[in-house]
């Protein structure tokens, strides 16, 4: 008997979304490790009025926000490093269409720990003194704002520090390298705020390019830093990050990133990229083909390949982590 | 005689020059990395460069990393941890020796504007920027935290501003003692190095003052793209130009040409 | 030109320890993962007066205070778990010769990674309204204590909650399953708090089982908790944590656990024990003599060393470990 | 006819029972451990065991662990963490749905004293104990955080005191609604299960009274056996005895008979 937990893409997002609500993801830096696939069926099932809340934009984000799905947003970080400004969000801050809350990279992943802890507050002591601190587009009539970020007095010197209110989001989907179907998950790369996050969230999806046995978990369980206990469901879907990298597994696709980012500019170049990498996809298989075979091939060749290698002997066939998908969203 | 050389590049040496050897520092995605990974190149080979994802020891493959999470820099890293270990533990604790950000205005007391230009003050209510940029990223951190940091910015007259649009990093704030009376535990923007020279903190004012040209850049010049009445210094220096080795070392890093362009 | 960081576990206690230092330590539970060689080598030199920081006690903490060394402790456990209560702490406690200040093993790595962040206090959601909160033994005359854990208001609710003060130890002796010549460094099994407790203190000594190559952290980033640019030394050591258990490497010593136990529970027990394991003790080699050969390898053929497998290719012939310490410690 | 079993594995089975399937649940060494991998193995298979040093979806083998790095348990986890995942994430911050800890001295409102023995008051000044004990380990993080928490304790006079030498891990405190008055995220102690009997707390005291016999106790050997003036159930139950099942999953679990001696 399996208790399994991995479900299609279409089922996590019916069962554990809705309109309105704090949804957090990006939890990898603006070029990796994003769990963008999320982002486009919440496209496909029309959700709307989202609060964002990302360690840093990502190209998840500016399509959320180019697409009109996104009402708040809060960050730490709204580029694309390397590929400059991001277009979309840019398009719906400028126009008002997004309140988007400003703090630093260090504070939304304390903001996280905190929520993960249950605290009231983070002791802050960065942000303070700049408008990070003074301005808040969640509360626009405040300015200077003193609601934002708060003091609080240390009660061992007397001095006054900040304090940053924390984050517990409605569900996190969180991208992983490899998850078994428990919900146990690995990461290679960075972790950024995934730790935290998967801590604070009040749900927790993860995102996965492939599937483990458990097997690999137990041979390497301090690798797991997201255990199953903390996970609600599992999706299977190769290739979730792209066009953003997934070190061990793919690197970044540098022409897609910035067509893609140069058609979020517009509001024509949404309506374009939605019609070919949202509204019709049908299925991992479909996306897959859609990237296109011969790129797949050519961005699983990249000089990180070899971090990969210790877990491959525990990959499930591509059909079989189909075959738990189906099983699973049929239960 | 030496090697044609661009101002970027001029730039990013003069940068790299400021580390040195055995620093804890941590480097941003672009120019900052490539002055970074050029000084551990050229003079500082145990510099122990860290990014904001926690990725240590890791030095950049197959050209210039798109992002601190880039697999041109995850390829050969020996640790990777997280955004609160670097940022957290690492900078904003005041142990890191030295951080690089760049900057979309900066004032004369060294803060820093990356979020918006709204064209002016915002105003009395909090409103949509003209442009929206970057945000603060770990710079916000870099700057409240790290012992001494180094800003890289284009010398433009609409970047150094008589004031910020927003102030997204701290430098000395309204100068002097402002961030020791706010308690910030890093020491602020020890120089900002732009495309025409250096500008370096008045040790009491603090207030940035001209300290130095490059041999292709004028005193005239770089007030002509200072929008404040930018102060010289009494002794102003020409920075010598680099060295073959320093450029060969700088293009071994800039594999792909981005400060050539 | 090698700038590796291996030095002997002689010159590492002479060049980083001093009397009456704040000494953290003890950073896994009490019976795995303690670096419980420096303990011994800190005797060995006659360090006194010592202010022990462990999250939990462990053997290390059990024979310093048996021994004398200790004057102040700060612990979130004082016992020896499955093998009782720690006679040699205990008895230094009862007779005054420890000031034993208690706070829980949840309190204690937030402390540490107060300190790590350098906050001037961290939010404390725990120990408030009990013993811990109002009895200080480092400060005994006020009863109920009001300065050990204080409060603060949480500026969003109005709320009073608790405050703990920091932790930033002046050395941390770590115990590591792997560390590299440059001291990155690897644990199998909990962590524990050994993560904050590296960032938190001002030196850190890793005290390793094993040195491998670095080839071996660059195929495992992720498990690398502790990067070298954190470290200062790294001492080799096989059988570090003897007679606790090293997940990966060897299991815990039950009859040693509970001799030496035993023995700490007397000043008579001490000394025998101080003769036997400690003062006389030259060198690695002799120490493993003294463990017994047959017992390491019967200690060694435990049900987590299937967990050391993955690593086994990069690990450093004794040998050759042990130049590396002599070349260190002449430099 | 039942099998003969002894008192500790009364207590163990009992304490079991009060764990349900697919619960978070925080076990710590010894007897603890015992009954809570015995409702695992008997009615719970999917209880989401962890330890409070992060060690998560493992199960002892070789026999009970000597403690939670033990490699007994590290034998076939799937993750570890760290303590301040395990007891601040996910106890402190009020996730855990159920703990288990011991005592040494237990009070009527069911605060636990694990630190020491003082022989009575402490007095104004703070003192070495007379003979000092675990302190708090996990246990006060778990009693402030868990949804619920059960004590085991071995039933005697002097560990069921009227007043606590020192209180360690907090129970309802002065009982009413202290806990809720003080912020306490956790929901208190629904149990004190002994080698006698269950008591449970009364809805708004919240003072102990005792709830159920063992089939080998009565309310006179236990009202002995407690230092302080028990109030009895009106319907005091009888619990009934172990089932040949858990009898035989419990010594699955207690594999070198700890519980038997």
């Amino acid at each position: 008997m399996s208790h399994h937990k991995v479900i299609s893409l279409a089922e996590a997002v019916r069962r554990h979304t809705w309109d309105g609500m704090q949804y957090a993801s990006g939890a990898a830096l603006p070029v990796g490790s994003d769990a963008i696939v999320f982002g486009r069926e919440l496209l496909r099932q029309g959700r709307r009025d989202l609060h964002a809340i990302f360690h840093c934009n990502t190209q998840q984000l500016n399509l959320l926000a180019a697409a009109g799905a996104v009402s708040r947003a809060e960050c730490g970080f709204s580029g694309l490093e390397g590929f400059g400004f991001a277009k979309g969000l840019g398009r719906a801050v400028q126009s008002g269409a997004v309140a988007l809350e400003d703090y630093s990279n260090l504070a939304m992943p304390l903001r996280l720990l905190g929520g993960a802890l249950n605290w009231p507050f983070v002791p802050a002591t960065v942000n303070v003194g700049t408008d990070l601190e003074f301005r808040s587009a969640f509360d626009p009539e405040h300015s200077p704002n003193r609601d934002k970020i708060r003091t609080v007095t240390d009660p061992f010197s007397g001095r006054t520090i900040g304090a940053f209110s924390t984050l517990q989001p409605d569900l996190a989907a969180i991208h992983v390298t490899l998850a078994d179907p428990e919900g146990n998950a690995i990461m290679l790369g960075t972790e950024w705020s995934r730790f935290e996050l998967s801590r604070a969230a009040k749900r927790v999806i993860l995102i996965a390019d492939a599937i483990v046995e458990t097997d690999c978990m137990r041979q390497f369980p301090n690798l797991v830093r997201i255990p199953g206990l903390l996970v609600e469901a599992v999706v299977y879907w190769p290739f979730a990050a792209w066009p953003q990298a997934s070190p061990g597994m793919y690197d970044g696709d540098e022409a897609h990133m910035k067509a893609m980012n140069d058609a979020l500019g517009s509001e024509a170049g949404t309506a374009a990229y939605l019609a070919d990498y949202v509204d019709g996809i049908d299925g991992v298989d479909d996306y897959l083909d859609r990237i296109g075979r011969e790129r797949i091939a050519a961005l699983s060749r990249g000089p990180t390949s070899f971090l990969l290698d210790p877990y491959r002997r525990w990959i499930l066939p591509h059909a079989d982590a189909l075959a738990l998908s189906r099983e699973g969203a049929a239960a | 005689m030496t090697q044609p050389y661009t101002r970027q590049e001029m730039m990013a040496i003069a940068t790299g020059r400021e580390i040195r050897d055995g620093e804890l520092a941590i480097f941003g995605v672009g120019l900052s990395m490539l002055a970074g990974f050029f000084a551990q190149a050229h003079h500082a080979p145990r510099v122990r460069a860290m990014t904001e994802g926690g990725v240590y020891g890791a030095t950049p493959v197959g050209g210039l990393p798109w992002g601190i999470e880039c697999n041109r820099l995850s390829a050969n890293a020996v640790s990777f941890t997280n955004a609160i270990d670097a940022l957290g533990c690492l900078v904003a604790s005041g142990r890191c020796d030295v951080g690089i950000i760049g900057a979309a205005q900066v004032d004369r007391f060294g803060n820093v504007n990356t979020t918006g230009i709204w064209g002016g003050d915002i105003g009395p209510v909090y409103r949509p920027p003209k442009t929206r940029l970057t945000g603060a990223g770990g710079a916000n951190d870099i700057a409240t935290g790290c012992k001494r940091f180094l800003i890289m910015v284009s010398h433009e007259s609409k970047r150094f501003v008589e004031r910020l649009d927003y102030l997204t990093s701290p430098g000395y704030l309204d100068g002097g003692d402002a961030r020791e009376r706010l308690g910030l535990v890093g020491g602020g923007p020890s120089a900002i190095i732009t495309t025409l020279g250096i500008l370096r903190p008045d040790p009491v004012t603090r207030e940035f003052v001209l300290d130095a040209c490059f041999p292709f850049s004028s005193v005239e010049e770089i007030r002509a793209q200072t929008a404040w009445e930018l102060k010289i210094s009494p002794n102003v220096q020409i920075v010598p130009e680099p060295t073959a080795d320093e450029l060969e070392a700088l293009r071994r890093v800039d594999e792909t040409g981005m400060l050539r362009r």
